[in-house]
């Protein structure tokens, strides 16, 4: 009951700075934390990147190695994309096999990825039917204080962009970077008292906790969707999310992303 | 998993004879279950499924019972024979994650102030598969909650909208699903209240505003036939009980409703 | 406790009909409430039934695919059998690993089959000590109102009775059936107050838990018994039980289960 | 796996010398498990067996508890060891299927009302397995349960009849339960009450009469052992105690009966 | 609470006991119960041993088997080293998969035989990179009444010595003795009120939770070691214990596991 | 895996150009982490670890509360990319090996009695593991323990010796730790209470007995380390509190301190 009463008396001060077109940190709706995206940080994967976004952290590690296709895409590589929730990272993660909320930040990103075409599959097959490179996006939450979506899509993109083939250790030639045509990013627009805002913080996230992310890629088109909550969106809002995200992500991708 | 096929649409029609705005045939039969608070079969298509309600009732374990509302737990399940390769029973990370969006899908309509500390449980198993199976889902389980008697703001209605040969189309049927552009989920109350909405594949902004607007009108026509047979269901109820009064009809055994 | 007593109270009213001769629902003590067997209902599976006995429904789906034999039987095919008592299906089923009720009915349906021979598994084997048919028998249970087992055993067999092993899919000529050269029945027998019951209803199966199954073939044949529930059955309760059960099963099997 | 030698019986001679009528030879030593209220190692033919009894205690967790008796719970596990090809660690659908009816053949003899809230814990390891380990097991666990303190109305004793070569033989042995007929485990009270009954195979009616016979024998003839086995350990500490005022007995160590 | 009032009783009693150079059961501080080890006690291991020490009791069962090798190790033979704590050898143990305590045991077992190198796994390959020897230790504890590990470590490697090569089964030529090259014995000291004492009993072992196990081989040298409990040791203590354990392990060896 | 050297020791220098009882660079930050009560990310040769605290807190399940004390509870584990063949996510048996004894490194140090019917939880990451990963999450552990506040009895430093070419050296690197012939990883108090003590590998008596001399020198270094980074931490904090009185101090932002 104390915590419902906590909740009770955040949502009315939030509710009432935005009445006020306010933050409680003071940024506009349509304004990030400050961004940090370092790649290259852990040598024994194949990729990595580690993201700030404010003060929510995550690492993003990227391995690669041989294997079997899924036998109805027998030449193509396979992509393989897992969230960890890890306890260190919030009081309220536990440790124990992913629940619903790892496992849809995990799809989401892993779908951006697939849908936008960004990795190039057909050419991570090795021998059709037989081999192929199967690449791991581990996405591994180190302090979350908001927004983990957008910073697990950002870390992915970002490993993906610097990560090397390793052909070399399997006698297959030379490294050569992953071949990877578009840059997907997600942008997560949270609704709250019939305002959108992006980039929510801790606070904002467990208040208002429905959301729309859209993932758009470097010609402004979209390539996955998804409403996360449990209140509705009007058509309205979706479409105004939409035009939100797109315009945050193309900022994200020029600034962050781009080499 | 059949072959491409070279073209989706000839002439204006699809692989099945609809056209772009078309939905597939739909068949729904409520209150088919003994055991259920609620239940529902539904055919959509290729489509087979089952949706059922239980609750409210007691939520085992007591610590996730919360004090003030109803806690709506929703299960999709796939049979193992429901598609071409045999899965495995048990949940799967696509269905964990259907699962959660489809809780959210009812949770903005669900009265669950009215029942604190219970659980309303909906079950959906898909017994055949056939494209579009979380779309049919959400429309059984409406009408199982409906059936059920729990108060709601209004029925869900759900459909997928999507892109082949460059053209929005409603209800990808599996063909379609397999090899278009894109795919859109959406599920709406009729008050054009977005309560699910999920995008994979490739669509511009305004491809998007279009499958969005065809959704609306898929989601109407949904929302007529659910409609349509919550009447029948209930009128039908309504008659017999007055015919029970009567000396007994002759020639059609009573009860059939329930089957 | 309330529920002892609710128990209690049920115990007694059908003790005093049975004394009488009678059951709760009408029947004689070696009826069986309606059987209704409806076979390929589900286009995915490649052998499927429908039953319904009484209120009680379940589906049964057969899938049939290439894998490799047990080591212990390199040239035969192999059988898996498996049940699923989803949480639609009764308010006291849990979602999870099948519990010990599911897969006793999964290991005696399994037994009958394979025990009666019925299955002809040296004609599964394709490629001795390298590729097999597995077969694959999934029992979903829809609506549990009382003696699952009779019907998964019912259901099971009619599926198999049509389904088809899919060659053409493999590339291994057309598709023909499955070579089924017995119709093994399982009928449970239940004991309460010295009566022995066939077809128990929820209620009496609830109250009197103690069963005898019995699997038998064309020829009259036994390949497969279970006692079941936790009190003592006689010897003469025994041997009446499985006359009874024979002669259920001879019925069942001219009326709804032979071509 | 050994090869299916051509015949099981010659000159009324079974593979291992015995008439059809006899069960292989059977060593019981009773309370040898420190730790346990009760315990038995029993061996029979190649098997070897032990069990425990733990309780009546409390039982965990709480729902679980009956408030008018105790709760019999039994754990039927085989060593990795146990079996040719090593078993994984932990319960199979096999050993989950063996513990429930081993379980439901005690339910009916021990006096569970004596014990409300508590349980029963009945623990049976398997350490080498030869053909017969449930009614093995169930022999030890009756012994167990005595040697515990454990009221019942009375040893349940189990063995098992089969048919090979055509005819009904008392107690498999290896290759007569790999190769037979049929299995047909029972477990009865000395008051022909019973407790247990599987049956895996073909068997006529008649012949199923007959192995009904037959196994009755066999049951007596294990009873007689394990009452041979209590009075034997029993009266050896009556013996034990009333020596003990006398000056120590010279050359034989003490507490034997214990290990 | 109780049980904590016990257990500060307990304590008190053994440290009086100790401050007088005593032990609950009047051995001296380096003083072992009775040991006695059985080895081919099980017809169906390739190996297996009974160790009884005081009333502590368990078996080790070796299977061994052809299997792939680890890629990193392609010509070498597999150990594989598992415990099970199961709930019939202590009211403590729980079923279900091995918990911390259980792996300690398995894990510090291994690494005595691995890293004294008594196993040539080098021998134990049978085709490069393809199939070796996979070795499986399976220790199988019986009754608990302390130091679980010095008996399973005894056990492990008398099981080893006695543990034949199945090369007959695998057309392989003729079953040879597995290629033992040293006997390490692992030695249990515990640290209570200052004292150092081998063996402890399962009292001792509860109160002085703290040890130093220390694996040494036939020359005297070390290697495996582990501190295992909450409470800190002194370096004295821990040079002293290593002394101890060597000493009581040449005493072992000696007396039971040479040949 | 990197080939074996031929010597791992040249003119008394190692391969990365240590002499024999040199530390490698080790690289610590304090309080990296928002969400947690206490944290600490370490880097030490190869290693990158994140340690996080959270407590004394509510410890659940209830039953696992201690009345007298706090539960110290340990999670070590490695992200899937930390090593170079990609790791399964989740708890293995090594992982929940040392989960216990650093946790039983700690045990000794925590003042626990301050904080009945409470947990302390430490997780430590393993980002990227290089040789000594167990001793580097201790370390880190140590500070972040000290970064949140919980009362202990001195801080924990650890390190590894081992042998390689015959000799004892300390803090093996990875080529060392693969291919050398002991290792030795060590846990202590400043006042040398040894908390943690495990061994692998090959050493006589007189070795030991050198490598934990060593030892001890090596986690001197260590503590001194620990000691100057909490001493920078908290001065730095200070500074930063007195500061904040003046005017905004000119081009460096503030709490740096916390990333």
């Amino acid at each position: 009951m104390s915590d419902d009463v906590m909740t009770e008396i955040q949502r009315d001060h939030l509710f009432n700075l935005i009445l006020k077109g306010e933050r409680e940190d003071g940024r506009a709706f349509d304004e990030f934390r400050e961004i940090s995206i370092e790649t290259d940080v852990i040598g024994t994967a194949d990729g990595s990147a580690r993201v700030k976004l404010g003060k929510t952290e995550l690492l993003v590690g990227v391995k690669i190695q041989p294997g079997e296709p899924f036998p109805d895409t027998p030449d193509k590589g396979v992509l393989i994309t897992n969230a960890e929730l890890v306890p260190l990272a919030s009081p309220e993660y536990e440790a124990g096999p992913p629940r619903e909320g790892a496992i849809e930040i995990a799809r989401v990103v892993d779908r951006g990825i697939r849908e936008s075409k960004s990795l190039d599959l057909e050419k991570l097959c090795i021998t059709a039917g037989e081999k192929v490179w199967i690449i791991f996006i581990d996405i591994h939450v180190l302090n979350n204080e908001g927004n983990i979506l957008d910073a697990a899509s950002m870390g992915s993109i970002a490993a993906l962009l610097t990560a090397k083939l390793p052909r070399a250790q399997y006698g297959m030639g030379d490294d050569i970077p992953l071949p990877v045509r578009d840059i997907p990013v997600a942008v997560t627009v949270i609704e709250f008292g019939g305002a959108l805002l992006l980039d929510p913080s801790l606070t904002e996230g467990a208040i208002a906790s429905t959301s729309l992310i859209t993932i758009t890629n470097s010609d402004g088109s979209i390539s996955g969707m998804q409403k996360s909550g449990s209140e509705s969106l009007t058509i309205e809002q979706v479409l105004q999310a939409v035009d939100m995200a797109k315009n945050a992500a193309a900022g994200i991708r020029e600034k962050f992303l781009e080499v | 998993m059949s072959e491409k096929p070279e073209h989706f649409i000839v002439d204006g029609k699809r692989l099945d004879g609809r056209r772009v705005d078309e939905l597939r045939p739909i068949k729904i039969e409520i209150g088919v279950l003994g055991r259920a608070d609620g239940s529902c079969y539904l055919e959509w298509g290729n489509n087979k499924v089952l949706a059922a309600v239980y609750g409210p009732r007691e939520l085992h374990p007591r610590h996730r019972q919360k004090m003030t509302r109803s806690v709506v737990q929703f299960r999709y399940n796939m049979a193992s024979f429901s598609v071409d390769e045999r899965t495995r029973p048990g949940p799967s990370r696509r269905s964990i994650e259907i699962s959660k969006v489809s809780r959210e899908a009812f949770e903005p309509v669900v009265f669950t102030k009215f029942f604190p500390k219970t659980a309303i449980d909906v079950f959906v198993e898909i017994l055949q598969a056939g494209a579009g199976t979380r779309t049919a889902g959400i429309n059984a389980a409406s009408l199982a909650l409906a059936d059920a008697g729990i108060p709601m703001r209004g029925l869900v209605s759900a459909c997928a909208v999507g892109k082949v040969d460059g053209e929005i189309v409603l209800d990808l049927m599996k063909e379609e699903d397999n090899y278009g552009e894109a795919d859109l989920p959406v599920a709406m109350t009729a008050g054009r209240q977005i309560t699910l909405l999920q995008m994979d594949g490739h669509l511009t902004t305004e491809e998007f505003y279009r499958a969005l607007e065809l959704a609306k009108t898929g989601c109407d026509q949904v929302y007529e036939l659910q409609r349509q047979a919550l009447i029948e269901k209930y009128s039908k109820e309504y008659t017999t009980e007055i015919e029970d009064e009567d000396p007994a009809p002759a020639g059609e055994p009573e009860g059939d409703a329930d089957e």
